[in-house]
């Protein structure tokens, strides 16, 4: 019984954790789909960006740690503005050269990263290292810290969209173009707000997601996953969905993680796990399929 | 027997009654013309039939066969045809190829007539090219043309052309005369004319009374989802209701 | 004040306004009719540079910039077809966005005149746009646009789709508008209704002025009324 | 010239070269140009649904995998012999695209592509977690040869009676790329036949307007699940003999991402739902990555040049999607369309 509620209770903590992180990362390709409805495969790539710019400015420049953090900033808003700028622009028109393009600069990426740093593993130094005792669950004091950033991170977008004067045009140009433009509003320059917006809360989320998990050339591929998730659970283009959405995801995958599994063995111990860990990536991708089909709006979202 | 029935059809969007408890029919050979102001609800009665949307209540009869649920396919299958009053074509094909689809039967396996004598009958009818045109029907000028290239007079033939490849024992037509130049709205008025006098069964909306007055045999004039009136284009033009509402319509 | 000369306008390769020149002067009051598909949404659409144009087009004796954004900024506001509101903004937040070319204003006096003209906002104030009726969401449109303190103001099809009573209500507010100082222009199918107010009415079809006069001009001629008078009464 | 003949000279122009370079080419490009033709047929597959109907699968590589997967594993595990596992594996991705087709013909543009490309990452992570039995991310080697030494014997004793003798070695090469050349020749000409015929007209009607093609009394779905059906049915065909041609079942030809988004690649470059079109771009896109390769690999001695070129060769992948890249930027039409445009600006100069 005692044991029982020790795992409930590390569940609901851990999916709580989690979770912030991944509305976070999906946070940036929420806002550009919304705005612009481009679907921008390269975001999990910003993300890697975010992650090895500052594990480079930590190992090879010696920079502090929130010099390294700012760095990742920095150059992943430049990114977004360079992708929409030097890509994304001209081929918006077209939905679909838009995913191909996207997704051949989130392989270029890998490939750069690859080239310089090799396929090989890297751990990025945490803010604070070491553990705390939330009751009786162990929790990675970075995680704690990864957490409350992400929650920052969103509340001040949501008050920057919400409260301020270039937020408020976001807003509106997101829900009619034309409706902007006809009010003075100059939508190329929302555009490269947003796409600069959406590439800094990539930086921040890539930094935190790096110090969570491990930083490789295909590290790009799971936070696409989980933005693809969260933002179809939730709604393209809502960011309250998209919360609700990343928690249930969350949920989700911590479950997956502590569900008894059940290991099937041949003769000749030739094993197959079914559910348990090595499930966690799968059960999103299913989860994410079957709502797609049963529900193409989402489950959050308003059918346009 | 009429050859469509429309019973009490009922649809609301939100909370907008867009069509209400509207019943009507057809008979075969004529031309009855659905008329109200914009905004009445006709193109509304029109994605009714040809089953884009589904009504709340009510149902529609084509041949006696209750084709309510039906897809879309399937009623133009069964002899309905639409013509949009916006031009829905395939800008990358040819004219020619354009009209061809609506002659492919919907067949995957089955070997079928050739589609060719029937696309070229469909062209020359509709005037979208003469015989000269299409003497042996290799060298037919709708061959290397696109619909891109029409006036818009060419686009509403176009559509005609394209429903009519469908055998359609009823047509409908969604405010033929839009966009059209004066000069256009003569020749595709006696174009409709010609069609009615082969004995083809036509629905025809329009907004405006003048246009259609002298093509239909009755009218049925809708206003916000309902009917006001129906008879023949004097008894309704002398319908004080239809005067009011409709006509006048406060000034304007 | 707005002059356009020699207008050529395509889509693909449609060429959908041809030559057209119109002029609007300060103070005045212009309808452009014509039935569906004539242009007139185009040309409002080029004026206000969200379409490429071949021609000239000028605003107080300088072309007009070929950016929407400076369009606006020079006080030619365009309440376009469809409304292109911003459906999950409030009333009054759709109202304050109409007033994003403005530096420096009130908005409390600048709502408050928009509320004097359309009482009913007032009431709908906090209401999401969405939820609002067509003849709300069209007042609400005339006022946004009233709100960048316009000085030619272009109208698409502000009746359509809408019942008679509201038709009325409008065609007052816009008459009072003009009365204040704002030139309009006003595209329209509903005839009597945009020769109602009107100092001068330019006839488009298939994309061609065809006919251009007064009010009294254009309910006198023969082709106007047989064609868009309904000549059944 | 109707297209319909146009398309078939060029494919059989095509074939007729492949056939007869064969011969003549070196042990490395034998083996690429083998490559190249089965993802040819890969790439004509992926045409015949995406190109032709306009629904854009980014993740056709997984029909590849389904198919794949059941002929290798079947013949490692319970020596089914090659005349059923490609067969099973065929029927395999049959159901699979069929499975798949009928719930996403709800699904539009992005949505749809959206999906595709979930498909095969999903797949991996199973394949991943299937580890002990598909080898995971290494692959099983094993699988019954395509060219077995019965087969090859016989071939051995019909070339002496010709007079010709060819070592071991390059007979069993000779076996795997004609072979393949066949399947390419027949599926070209099958997707050809079909493209131009009226099945074809109304996959390409959908492309452009899918509810003029419904208001032409015809079943949108019904069409758009048989282009996804023969689409799977083509690519699981190459998954399935690739595997017993490789005696391997590998993940990263049955399962790559990049190799799905190449099959794009390849159709557009080509000109799309022209399959000839998408045939030529599985060349170039294969056949431009062995040059890159080979051009990598050559070490000039002299200075500058030297230098560049040594550098070229850990960028080659890199330098591939770039060019890739900047093909789908200017050469969006697509190579077919080009030359068509080309030859009926030629005719109407000469007519006119």
């Amino acid at each position: 019984m005692e044991q029982a509620f020790i795992i409930i209770e590390r569940i609901v903590i851990y999916s709580v954790l989690i979770s912030a992180l991944y509305a976070l990362v999906a946070l940036g390709f929420t806002m550009i789909f919304g705005v612009g409805r481009v679907l921008n495969l390269a975001h999990g790539a910003f993300l890697m960006v975010g992650a090895y710019t500052a594990w480079f400015a930590q190992q090879y420049l010696h920079w502090d740690l929130y010099s390294a953090f700012a760095l990742a900033v920095v150059v992943c808003t430049l990114l977004g503005v360079l992708l929409y700028h030097g890509l994304v622009r001209h081929v918006q028109r077209s939905p679909i050269v838009t995913l191909i393009a996207t997704l051949a600069c989130a392989l270029i990426i890998e490939e750069l990263i690859k080239i310089f740093f090799t396929t090989n593993t890297q751990l990025l130094a945490p803010f604070v290292s070491g553990s705390v005792e939330i009751h009786k669950t162990t929790v990675i004091t970075n995680r704690i810290i990864a957490f409350g950033a992400s929650w920052l991170a969103i509340i001040l977008f949501w008050l920057f969209v919400h409260r301020t004067r270039w937020g408020k045009v976001i807003l509106a140009t997101a829900q009619d173009q034309d409706g902007a433009a006809l009010v003075g509003v100059d939508v190329k320059r929302v555009y490269t707000l947003t796409w600069a917006l959406s590439g800094a809360l990539a930086g921040i989320a890539g930094f935190f997601f790096a110090s969570w998990v491990k930083l490789d050339p295909f590290m790009w591929r799971d936070p696409l996953i989980i933005s693809f998730a969260i933002v179809v659970v939730g709604g393209l283009g809502s960011l309250k969905g998209s919360i609700v959405a990343a928690y249930l995801i969350g949920l989700l995958e911590v479950l997956m993680t502590y569900s008894p599994s059940m290991r099937i063995c041949a003769a000749d111990f030739r094993c197959f796990e079914f559910l348990g860990s090595s499930w966690v990536g799968v059960s999103s991708l299913l989860v994410l399929i079957a709502i797609l089909f049963l529900k193409p709006e989402g489950l959050f979202g308003r059918a346009e | 027997m009429a050859l469509l029935h429309v019973e009490n059809l009922r649809k609301s969007f939100g909370g907008l009654m867009a069509v209400k408890d509207l019943s009507f029919h057809v008979e075969p050979g004529e031309i009855l013309g659905l008329i109200g102001p914009n905004g009445a609800g006709k193109s509304t009665v029109f994605n009714l039939i040809m089953g884009t949307i589904t009504p709340d209540q009510g149902r529609i009869l084509f041949k006696g066969r209750d084709i309510t649920h039906w897809p879309t396919y399937k009623i133009v299958d069964a002899g309905v045809a639409r013509v949009f009053q916006i031009a829905r074509y395939f800008p990358r094909k040819t004219v020619y190829e354009n009209v061809e689809i609506s002659a492919i039967p919907n067949e995957i396996f089955v070997r079928s007539a050739d589609p060719r004598a029937k696309t070229v009958e469909s062209c020359v009818r509709t005037g979208l090219c003469t015989n000269e045109h299409c003497p042996g029907d290799d060298r037919c000028l709708c061959r290397s043309e696109l619909p891109g290239m029409l006036p818009q007079g060419g686009l509403r033939r176009l559509e005609l052309a394209r429903a009519i490849g469908t055998d359609p024992e009823l047509l409908l037509l969604d405010e033929p005369f839009a966009g059209l130049s004066h000069a256009e709205v003569d020749e595709i008025s006696h174009l409709i004319a010609s069609l009615r006098d082969e004995g083809q069964t036509i629905v025809l909306v329009d907004h405006n009374m003048r246009g259609v007055m002298r093509l239909v045999d009755r009218i049925v004039v809708l206003c916000f989802g309902e009917k006001i009136a129906e008879g023949t284009p004097e008894e309704v033009a002398r319908n004080p209701q239809v005067q009011e509402a409709y006509l006048a319509g406060g000034g304007f | 004040m707005l002059t356009i000369e020699n207008l050529n306008v395509y889509y693909a390769k449609a060429h959908v306004l041809k030559n057209i020149t119109v002029r609007v002067s300060p103070g005045e009051f212009v309808s452009l009719i014509g039935p569906n598909g004539a242009g007139k949404t185009t040309l409002f659409r080029t004026i206000s540079a969200l379409k490429e144009g071949e021609g000239r087009i000028s605003f107080n004796g300088a072309p007009l910039p070929r950016d929407p954004a400076k369009v606006v900024q020079l006080g030619v506001i365009h309440c376009p077809e469809g409304r292109h509101l911003f459906p999950e903004m409030s009333v009054k937040d759709n109202l304050l966005m109409g007033a994003f070319r403005l530096r420096n204003f009130d908005p409390a006096s600048e709502l408050e005149k928009v509320y004097q003209l359309f009482p009913i906002l007032r009431e709908r104030e906090r209401q999401l746009a969405r939820t609002l009726s067509g003849g709300e969401q069209q007042m609400l449109a005339i006022g946004r646009a009233l709100m960048g303190r316009p000085e030619l103001l272009l109208l698409d099809e502000p009746t359509l789709g809408l019942a008679p009573i509201v038709r009325k209500a409008i065609a007052e507010a816009l008459k009072q508008i003009n009365e204040s100082g704002v030139t309009i222009l006003l595209a329209e199918q509903n005839v009597p209704f945009a020769l109602a107010h009107a100092h001068r009415v330019y006839l488009l079809e298939t994309g061609v002025i065809v006919k251009e006069g007064t009010p009294e001009e254009f309910r006198a001629d023969a082709h106007v009324q047989q064609v868009y008078l309904g000549g059944v009464s | 010239m109707s297209l319909r003949t146009l398309k078939f000279a060029l494919l059989g122009l095509t074939v007729i070269v492949a056939g007869a370079v064969g011969p003549f080419l070196p042990s490395k490009w034998m083996t690429t140009l083998l490559y190249a033709q089965l993802f040819a047929v890969y790439a004509m597959g992926w045409d015949i649904l995406s190109g032709m109907t306009g629904q854009i699968s980014f993740g056709h590589i997984f029909f590849v995998a389904v198919s794949g997967y059941t002929a290798g594993l079947l013949n490692l595990y319970l020596q089914w012999p090659i005349w059923a596992t490609v067969p099973t594996g065929v029927v395999m991705a049959v159901l699979a695209g069929l499975l798949f087709s009928v719930p996403a013909l709800r699904l539009r543009g992005p949505y749809f592509s959206l999906v595709t490309l979930i498909l095969p990452l999903a797949a991996a992570r199973l394949v991943i977690i299937l580890a002990d039995w598909t080898g995971g991310e290494l692959g099983k080697f094993g699988v019954t040869p395509l060219c077995q030494d019965s087969l090859l014997n016989a071939l051995n004793g019909v070339l002496l009676r010709l007079g010709i003798s060819i070592d071991g070695f390059r007979l069993y090469q000779y076996c795997n790329y004609y072979f393949f050349w066949m399947l390419m020749a027949m599926v070209g000409g099958g997707l050809v036949w079909l493209s131009t015929s009226r099945i074809g007209k109304i996959l390409e009607a959908i492309r452009e307007n899918e509810e003029a093609v419904e208001a032409a009394g015809i079943n949108v779905a019904k069409y758009k699940i048989f282009a996804f059906v023969v689409s799977a049915f083509i690519v699981g065909l190459g998954g399935a003999l690739s595997v017993h041609t490789n005696e391997a079942v590998f993940f990263n030809s049955l399962l790559s991402l990049t190799t799905s988004i190449e099959m794009i690649v390849a159709s557009v470059i080509g000109g799309m739902g022209t399959i000839v079109g998408a045939l030529w771009g599985g060349f170039l896109v294969r056949g431009g990555e062995q040059v890159i390769k080979e051009l990598a690999q050559l070490k000039l001695p002299i200075g500058a040049a030297g230098l560049a070129l040594s550098f070229l060769e850990r960028w080659a992948t890199l330098i591939f999607f770039a060019l890739l890249l900047v093909l789908l930027f200017f050469a969006r039409q697509g190579l077919l369309p080009l030359l068509a445009g080309l030859f009926r600006r030629g005719r109407r100069i000469r007519g006119g």
